[in-house]
């Protein structure tokens, strides 16, 4: 079996190339910020960031000059404040440059469905009616071949070059197993040629084997699986780590001073030198404060005869 | 921008309230007799956390994460808690929430807000000016677009009432009103009633037979006058038009008491 | 809350009609034999039967008279054997009479998923050549909006009147946890308008609630929640107990000899009044040799920061 | 229908072997170099065991139910065991095994059977006679529309090798091969070879460049001459053309001893 397991340093080194197509998601809860903060370290240019919702990443990446183009549905720092940099690099005032295609939620996720799923387009019930169809030539229309006049909105097929994704655990093989708040995970690491994991932790085979139906990616779809323990800081891991609200509320501040962000960029990301040295900065005792109750599932029975 | 109301003025027999709670407490009334709400954190999840310990028991409250069902051990401060999850009854995908769910039509009421809103109830939440040159970069639609297009009817909450707020053309429609996708589109069928109930600072819009929003309430210590001035449309005021009964000493208790007793969408 | 608690009888007796389309799924595992045989019981007429795999089941509801029209993508008794009452039911020198619209797996699944999604129709990556779109006028093309020349095959949404399913547990408001093969239970019960379900065992709440991942359906899409030991038999509950394969083997027997497959239904179904009299018939240690050896899931952690 | 050869006739130096155990060791050895194979019960998951305790050792196979590395406590009596779901790496939706997996293009070879195959590949598993009133009703497609479709390669293992299974033209068409697909629909996108590889218990037929299926090698103790009297059209034979290399000891014992002592598949 080819080796799968990488360092996060040689997993972008080999997998994301300056140009891609890069869909880095996770739905408010597991977002790679280790994956991303190591695009950044490793100067990467031009990319295409494809994102539900970019919020603090990508305002980070955007900042740090990763990006070309935004493909999202939501972008903001939920309610606690704003993304200046993207802000800057859209509005008329701002210092501009940063392309957009804009979709909704359902838009964005069932281009990503129809790129795991082969097919052409795929149709949604909206958009009629949407500024969002004047601005993104994406969106078109058509007719349906079971009723006189009725016509419906669909979407393409996305194939991102690379997604990046991170989850709770996983086996040497890729198998990948998550729980809580799911995103578009599998949607995402189906459409895309290749698929970059980030895990909690690497568990045995038999972990995974005891319980087949919570292995939301299967491992043949992953290319590259990277142990990174507290990865989806300042977001947050079901059962791991709660998210680090504090850091959320935080952001407005830094953000909105170019100077001041350029600073934290080099700070918390160059001169850490990787997810290690971002851990020891925070310390050692950084995550007790987020360190979670215990709420265990019941188990299930997949026994069979013997 | 600041708030036409910070605290409604109590009258001498009942006690002080904010707008957060007068919100709440008016968007709870215009709950009840409704199942499954989809609602962001917030004002949504006091309101139908209220209606669940009063008028509606059934009521449920959906989330855009997936989370159906929720029994969260602690008030989860934002929509990304990791307590929504902790003891939930389900975790849907996203394409089933989405897909199925949304799209399926099982939700009775959809909650938004929203910068601007018309006179029909369309809204945007994408930029103030031009689209590729804004003022103002807003989040966008994220799922705003799905749950006007597939709600059997939306509530919309506008702390902000003033005429950059409820305008009379918007500047992006994202978010269009099933009266607006039929215009823009025939051949496309719509579902629900779009925008039926607008809770502002100010008052209670309902929509009408043609989907017009007419003012129906007005809060105590607010004028009909007043509502005209901060509206940027005519407005239609409703012949049984009323002062929004206020908050109830035991509504205002379960806010205060029971639901959010560290005030953590109160404040 | 509505009470959604039904005996067997009182379920199909309120949510299924003459001449309704009825959806009774469950891919090789979980199939809902218990209700299938309560319909013939209840000498329910003139049902669109759909069914991804019409199997024995099908064979004795068609047997029963039952059904007038089958909309299917697979029908027999996997390698064991043949369904005799369908085949003499469709084959041109049998009794006749049976209506058939006739799709592959996919074909069938994508018209429940359209049906879930409430959008018109779903793309597929398949048909093109097949006899089948000359059979099935349901088989239709749509030209991409994308791409010149390019045109994909499309299914028209299906929304049955009722779809049965069974699972392992669900809790009284019908949250539905399922485990090992899935099926399209989940998309069938959301495209249907009304949907019943049987379970091994109704669980409390607390047992759904420490694993919401595994709710496969959420209660408010269930109309009745029966509880229903052994209601998948001949068929399989995973960890509940195994498939019996004697049974399976035996049924061509039955089957090919008209008379005895009445009587067979006569004795087994009609004779036993309900499903606790065929479970007696079974006798008490029946399914002690179907009884798996436990192979339990790892817990996985849904806590949070208290 | 009877078997043309039941068992093998075996040379002196070989021990004897039975046709499922020819075809599985001949299917294992065109599995040499794939990946994700995509079967049922039966031969296949002989071929693929023993690919992976000798050449292949990460093949993986992909079952319809969704289940994937599965690792059985024992061997699986049918597609429909308990077993299959003990202990597998994964059990994936239907949704995301035809969609994503299937239709996604994951899959390097997928197994099917068919009671007709025509010259080039397309295979009948619905109705001899006319469909709409049939002299037999087969089971229909199954998944083998969707595995024809979007398999990278398709093998085909017939045991029955008549003029009624291998046929100049199908009763009809259900799973068409890439060939015939374009030719229907020229504007729908095609995937994959088709059947490139056919095992049948008189030789193996591989296709050419055209997607013709050319006999490529012939079993022990059948002759060309056989092969063109048991097959409905004119048989174009390789120059290559080789008499089948007989199972060897070791895969037999692999077979017979590891893999399915209990001669579940092998009766």
């Amino acid at each position: 079996m080819a080796e799968k397991m990488f360092s996060l340093q040689n997993a972008i080194g080999t997998f994301v190339s300056d140009g891609d197509v890069v869909a880095l998601e996770g739905f408010t809860h597991l977002i790679p910020f280790a994956a991303g903060h190591e695009i950044i370290r490793q100067r990467v240019k031009g990319l295409t960031l494809v994102r539900m919702t970019p919020d603090i990443i990508a305002d980070q990446m955007v900042a740090a000059g990763c990006v070309d183009t935004m493909v999202f549905a939501f972008t903001g720092n939920s309610s606690v404040g704003s993304l200046y940099a993207v802000r800057r690099a859209i509005e008329s005032n701002g210092t501009g440059g940063l392309k957009l295609e804009e979709y909704s939620h359902y838009g964005l996720l069932a281009r990503y469905q129809a790129g795991a799923a082969g097919i052409p387009f795929m149709p949604v019930r909206s958009y009629a009616g949407s500024d969002l169809v004047g601005i993104n030539p994406q969106l078109r229309k058509v007719a349906s071949p079971y009723e006189e006049d009725v016509e419906t909105y669909v979407v393409p097929a996305l194939n991102p070059d690379v997604a990046i994704i991170h989850a709770q655990r996983a086996d040497r093989h890729g198998n990948v197993q998550s729980w809580g708040i799911l995103g578009p995970q599998q949607e995402v690491a189906f459409a895309s040629k290749r698929t970059i994991l980030l895990v909690e932790e690497i568990v045995d085979d038999d972990i995974i084997r005891s319980d087949p139906n919570r292995t939301l990616i299967p491992g043949f779809v992953v290319d590259a699986v990277v142990e990174c323990k507290y990865g989806a800081h300042p977001s947050f891991a079901q059962g791991y780590y709660d998210r680090d609200n504090d850091f959320y509320r935080s952001w407005s501040a830094i953000s909105k001073d170019p100077q001041r962000l350029q600073a934290w960029i080099q700070e918390w990301i160059h001169e850490t030198g990787g997810h290690e040295g971002y851990l020891t900065k925070l310390g050692e005792d950084f995550f007790h404060r987020l360190t979670p109750t215990p709420h265990l599932s019941s188990p299930v029975n997949y026994g069979s005869v013997l | 921008m600041t708030s036409v109301i910070e605290k409604a003025t109590a009258p001498a027999s009942s006690p002080a309230y904010t707008v957060s709670e007068l919100l709440a407490v008016v968007s709870c009334r215009y709950l009840q007799g409704k199942r499954r709400v989809f609602a962001g954190i917030g004002l949504p999840t006091l309101a139908v956390a209220l209606a669940q310990k009063s008028t509606s028991p059934d009521i449920e409250q959906v989330y855009e994460s997936g989370v159906c069902g929720a029994h969260p051990p602690k008030l989860p401060e934002t929509i990304a808690d990791a307590s929504l999850a902790t003891g939930a009854e389900t975790i849907l995908t996203m394409p089933v929430l989405f897909g199925y769910v949304l799209q399926g039509g099982w939700i009775d009421v959809g909650f938004l807000g929203a910068a601007q809103i018309d006179r029909f109830g369309s809204l945007n939440t994408s930029v103030i000016g031009p689209w590729d040159a804004p003022t103002v970069r807003l989040p966008g639609s994220g799922g705003a677009i799905e749950v006007m297009a597939n709600s059997q009817e939306v509530f919309v909450v506008m702390r902000r009432h003033n005429t950059t707020s409820f305008v009379r053309e918007l500047d992006f429609c994202t978010s269009p009103s099933p009266i607006a996708a039929r215009r823009a589109d025939p051949k496309v069928p719509t579902r629900g009633a779009g925008v039926t109930t607008v809770i502002s600072e100010l008052g209670v819009f309902t929509s009408d037979a043609e989907g017009e929003l007419c003012l129906a309430s007005i809060h105590e210590g607010v004028t009909v006058e007043q509502v005209r001035e901060q509206t940027g449309w005519p407005v239609k005021v409703l012949d049984s038009v009323t002062v929004t009964p206020p908050p109830t000493e035991e509504e205002l208790r379960l806010l205060r008491d029971d639901i959010d007793p560290g005030r953590v969408y109160l404040r």
